[in-house]
């Protein structure tokens, strides 16, 4: 590990302050990200590097956030605004669903909507209620959103860079969980990584492994052991949910013709589903067993004492894959 | 028990024509203009035209649900005269009178509540206007967010946001107001009090005795305007404007009128408010106290009323014809304004639209909805 | 026909007036409620019948709807609450995602959310924008919510007085394209109809249609089509979108071994994914073809000059059916 | 020009104790009695003492974020004076001062922070108070509905609702407060304001002078108390509780405090404010303000003090035990709540967390978190 290696969040604050340098449309707004920097310090300094009227404190309004970030987007700024956590997102949907995800077309191309909201998201981190959250299949599913997840420090700097130079809204979210878990040398060159396209973190042969966000950790771990067993797992982080490029899934799923889907979020309508149901449209004749989805419960988040054991576990992805591998 | 009073507020209420059009009080500056005040007169009778024409397109089924703007026109075309080129407009469905005078065509109004997106491309399709918004209140936000860009951007314009009476008790105008104090933003809140939101009549919409008060909670002015008194409309409007132009921050701006139609096509308002209370109404009429005035000042007769008309029918009539002359979209446009470039991934959704669109070409089909 | 028969919004006025005269519980709320009677006069003659205390107009504002609900229901009022039409649900969804959906499990069962949210929804009544919002698939993956759709008079009444007598949260949503299109006999007996499971509307044995709300309609006429040429088409109204009662479609799937899904609503992300990835891992091996779905597109309704084009239409089940079944 | 004034307001500060402790005004009625003050102030003592336990157990390890009522104790328990047992309260995170008082136990609120849903179970489980809101101002449009359900069934109880300073920014406040107003419901809406929203203060939260003129907004009275003193507080919520119960409607009162610690144990404050604005508001603590009081009248002393703190710390070390001593709920308990009965379409669900629940039991783990 190089000595100027960064973790994901601080990989996170480097792309906002490389855009933020770059191009004087861009403003970070939001609630605490001024001289606090973020209640978990992704906006740390730059306050202070770009002053106050590049990166502003909001009022304590998430509909505001979302809707003042709009009509700033259509006078041409690009707004990239924080949800401090994504549990406190739902007063902003009304806004990005009727209005941000519209705008163009609405107006045919005459007023557009290129603004980014960040949001840290996802459990285990010990944290209070409504601090865990894993709403993204909502988002997802909505018309005229980009939704985003990057998995790794190299990732979310690539793929924020990318969200704020999009030019329609993107919903950037952070898997807290991994904010600090590890790190990696990303160079502050300001190159973007592609959006709409899936990642390889792993090639394989013997079953595809499809995860996003925090869960690519355990996912890559769970990949480790079965090489050791001597099953070769292909590793592929979504990385932009939606849209979602099923052609890499597709194309591996091809190859390997087994599949365990893993997210952190409550299985049933969640983004696993339109993976698995389009795999089943298009790969059918592939498959050599039934996709799995490991998965939150369909229930609520429980509070930490019991957190771990709703998160998806190293041991219940390896499960999984055995079902899947053993399936005859 | 002794209290120490902190804080003290006071509402007040203009008004220069009455309901007869006898002035009230020593007319403003502008108001001596009588070229401003035809031309204010001649916009109110533009829009109440066409207006007129889109409810009547409604009921012979040629367009959809229409809300119609009938009684609210001094309202309306005071905030597209006292707006500068410049500034941004943020509507609710019922500033015809306003849109009109910011490069928005009649057709374009028609082609919206006809079904037809290109209805918001607005004109030549250079204005940065904002389309109407239809949920209640959000648009306060939007020109919140536009205001914002005008001060960071050290920019001289104010964004103006309308909307009803109804609309005040959404979380998203308080979040609004709230912001625009805090930021001491160029923004200008116009509550068209039309004293009913569908069938809810202002006393059980809010406590509060007026709406300009709800701008003392985000700490700043609200002024109560007699919004059938063009000429009170157009004063307080061009003061609160070009203070908040000059950085003195918002002004929320109560405009007292009344809904004289239903609700949109789709409402009957005789289920609900009684008929005395319409007809009470109906002699506040602005249009009529501002014909008054100006037949008093001899401005005004009979026959250049005639010619106005005739104008306004004649404008009107050549709007229908290019509302009912425009050709369909094609089946892709569904697709093809939602995102800056489609999705690959999405390709054969596209496809499935262009099959679909050939197919209709081929039945012929596909010229008219 | 007889001649008392009803249309579902009369079944949904008669199951509100039932239960409002039997349960001095209930209350009724939302905008224009009250005298007017409902914009699409779902609760008409109520607030005559009834008072204002029991059938309130509430002032502008969805969160507020929902949260006063939420406060009501905790005092062991049952609020039926009415949202205008479903574009306008999302000011409310953050309490009910926050609050109604998990009061239960917050308190242990100390407080509880009897609470009902009526909203008339999807497209096809040449409305203005955000009047024809089909996003049934957001509240779906909400843990702790209920969603029910109706898609008969009949249906109308009978879940709707199981909504209302259900100690949680239930999302009501009513297909307002066919308010007005069939009549049926509905007896006014109070008989409530089982939330949590689907209803076989035909019996068949080639394929099986899976749909809900207003599809049901076209989805039913292809069925007719079907039979004519010889084709036994089973169709399935899935009635309760969430909890998803599974048990039903994969026992007709595996007696047809081919199925297609039709929703109004965009596709991506949507309710028909969530019954497809689940036909695909419980009886892949039953599948003769792939699962099929005929959808909205994954765009934002387009105004009502195309809207008609945006909507399912028989041709496209059709289209939709032939392929599944010409499927080698 | 002539404007008629139409509406005016004004705003109230109301204060008996100092700083010192020394009487600024003739007392109430209530404050005559020793008992009532010595109540307040015990209460206060257990509140702070249990307050600093939780940030102990949390520095320590044992315990998850909390947020500290430091500073904010006259308001807490004051509200949980004024209440009547059948009263609803539906609080924000810092009222453990009220919650202690309506049947919730130490235990409880460690629990609740400890990671536990139990702790929302409070007492005895038949409290029908709401749970602490995390989702920042919600909590407001529930005790209307609350209040509402009271007015329905004609009982005589109020819903009292507190919230801080930055909640009256979000829309639910104030779609909250409208309601309020517009129904004219028996609720009594607290705003701690200390001045801080985690990092950003008042004066960039709001341009209004004072939060109590949002009510003006709604249409009902808002007042300002010195929310350090808890005579001030106990006096005026009193008189609203008591003025909702009787059918007068809603009031909103600002208590004016401060938050004297971070904004929870994850939060580091002295990173956004000046060391010595939280200096300064040390001197105003509600605690010692009392503490003079009764000592200047003979009600107290050192030997009482020195009593009252060991009573105090035995309490909470009972609660401590208590909470360190709870033991885990199964895993099925993150499913058994969410409905009254759990979908059978889901019982592999279940079935799933039974058998890891097994397992957890066969290698002895399933005790404790
Ligand atoms: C968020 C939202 N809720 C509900 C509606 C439905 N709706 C359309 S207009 C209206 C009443 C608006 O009343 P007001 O704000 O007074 O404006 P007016 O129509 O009287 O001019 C309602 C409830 C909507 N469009 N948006
Ligand atoms: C809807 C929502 N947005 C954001 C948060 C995160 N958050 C928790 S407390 C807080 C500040 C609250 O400030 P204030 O209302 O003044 O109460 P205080 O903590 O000062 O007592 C924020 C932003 C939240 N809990 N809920
Ligand atoms: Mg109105
Ligand atoms: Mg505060």
């Amino acid at each position: 590990m190089a000595n100027n290696a960064i973790t994901l969040v601080e990989a996170v604050t480097q792309a906002l302050a490389y855009e933020l340098n770059a191009d004087p449309d861009t403003v970070v707004l939001g609630e605490d990200v001024g001289v606090n920097g973020g209640v978990f310090r992704a906006t740390a300094g730059l306050q202070q590097r770009f002053g106050k009227d590049r990166v502003m404190d909001t009022p304590l309004a998430e509909s505001m956030i979302a809707g003042a970030s709009i009509g700033m987007a259509a006078q041409g700024l690009k707004p990239i605004a924080e949800i401090q956590f994504m549990g406190f997102i739902f007063p902003a949907v009304d806004q990005m669903i009727t209005h941000a995800a519209r705008m163009r077309n609405r107006t045919r191309g005459r007023l557009t909507c290129p603004m980014v909201m960040r949001a840290p998201f996802g459990g285990g981190i010990h944290a209070p209620e409504h601090h865990s959250e894993s709403t993204e299949a909502l988002l997802a599913h909505i018309p005229g959103l980009r939704v985003v997840i990057p998995s790794s420090p190299t990732l979310a700097y690539g793929l924020l860079l990318a969200a704020i130079r999009d030019p329609d809204p993107v919903i950037f979210l952070e898997p807290k969980r991994i904010y600090r878990l590890v790190k990696q040398e990303v160079p502050d060159n300001g190159e973007a990584l592609p959006l709409d396209v899936c990642f390889q973190l792993r090639e394989g042969t013997d079953i595809t492994l499809v995860t996003w966000g925090a869960s690519t950790h355990e996912t890559l771990k769970v990949a480790n052991t079965l090489a050791k067993q001597g099953v070769s797992a292909e590793v592929i982080d979504v990385a932009t949910i939606k849209p979602l490029d099923m052609n890499t899934i597709l194309q591996s799923v091809e190859k390997t013709g087994r599949c365990v889907i893993v997210h952190e979020a409550c299985r049933s309508f969640g983004v696993g589903a339109e993976i698995a149901a389009q795999i089943a449209e298009k790969a059918l004749t592939s498959l050599m067993a039934p996709v799995k989805r490991v998965t939150g419960y369909d229930t609520v988040m429980p509070y930490f004492k019991l957190e771990k054991h709703y998160l998806p576990s190293e041991a219940q992805i390896l499960a999984g894959v055995q079902e899947v591998l053993e399936y005859a | 028990m002794q209290r120490e009073q902190v804080a003290s507020f006071s509402i007040s209420h203009l008004r220069f024509l009455d309901e007869h059009g006898n002035t009230t009080q020593d007319l403003p500056e502008f108001a001596k203009d009588p070229d401003t005040l035809l031309y204010l007169y001649r916009t109110m009778s533009l829009t109440r035209a066409a207006d007129a024409k889109a409810v009547n397109l409604q009921r012979t089924g040629r367009m959809g649900t229409y809300p119609s703007s009938l009684g609210q026109e001094a309202i309306s075309v005071a905030i597209g005269h006292a707006m500068r080129k410049e500034d941004v407009f943020c509507p609710y469905y019922r500033e015809q009178g306003t849109m009109l005078q910011r490069g928005v065509k009649i057709e374009d109004i028609f082609n919206y509540w006809g079904g037809d997106e290109r209805g918001s491309n607005f004109g030549d399709g250079t204005s940065e206007d904002f389309p109407i918004s239809v949920p209640i209140a959000s648009q306060c936000l939007h020109a919140t967010g536009v205001a914002t860009a005008f001060k960071l951007r050290k920019q001289p314009r104010v964004a103006v946001v309308s909307c009803g009476d109804g609309a005040t008790s959404e979380g998203d105008f308080y979040e609004a107001i709230n912001l625009a104090g805090a930021w001491n933003l160029p923004v200008v809140f116009v509550v068209n009090n039309n004293k009913w939101a569908i069938s809810v009549p202002l006393s059980e919409q809010t406590a509060a005795q007026t709406i300009a008060q709800k701008a003392i909670a985000a700490g700043f002015d609200g002024e109560q305007v007699d919004g059938n008194d063009v000429i009170a409309m157009h004063h307080t409007l061009e003061q609160a404007i070009e203070n908040a132009r000059q950085g003195g921050g918002p002004t929320l701006i109560e405009a007292l009128t009344y809904r004289m139609c239903d609700h949109t096509t789709a409402d009957d308002a005789s289920r609900y408010r009684p008929r005395e209370e319409v007809d009470e109404h109906r002699k506040k009429c602005p249009l009529v106290r501002l014909y008054n005035y100006l037949l008093n000042q001899g401005l005004w007769d009979k026959e250049k009323e005639n010619a106005l008309q005739a104008e306004c029918a004649e404008k009107v009539q050549a709007a229908v014809d290019a509302y009912l002359n425009t050709e369909n979209q094609p089946l892709t446009s569904m697709v093809d304004y939602l995102y800056e470039t489609w999705p690959a991934s999405l390709a054969d959704q596209r496809d499935a639209l262009l099959q679909e669109q050939q197919a209709l070409e081929e039945k012929g089909e596909a010229v008219h909805g």
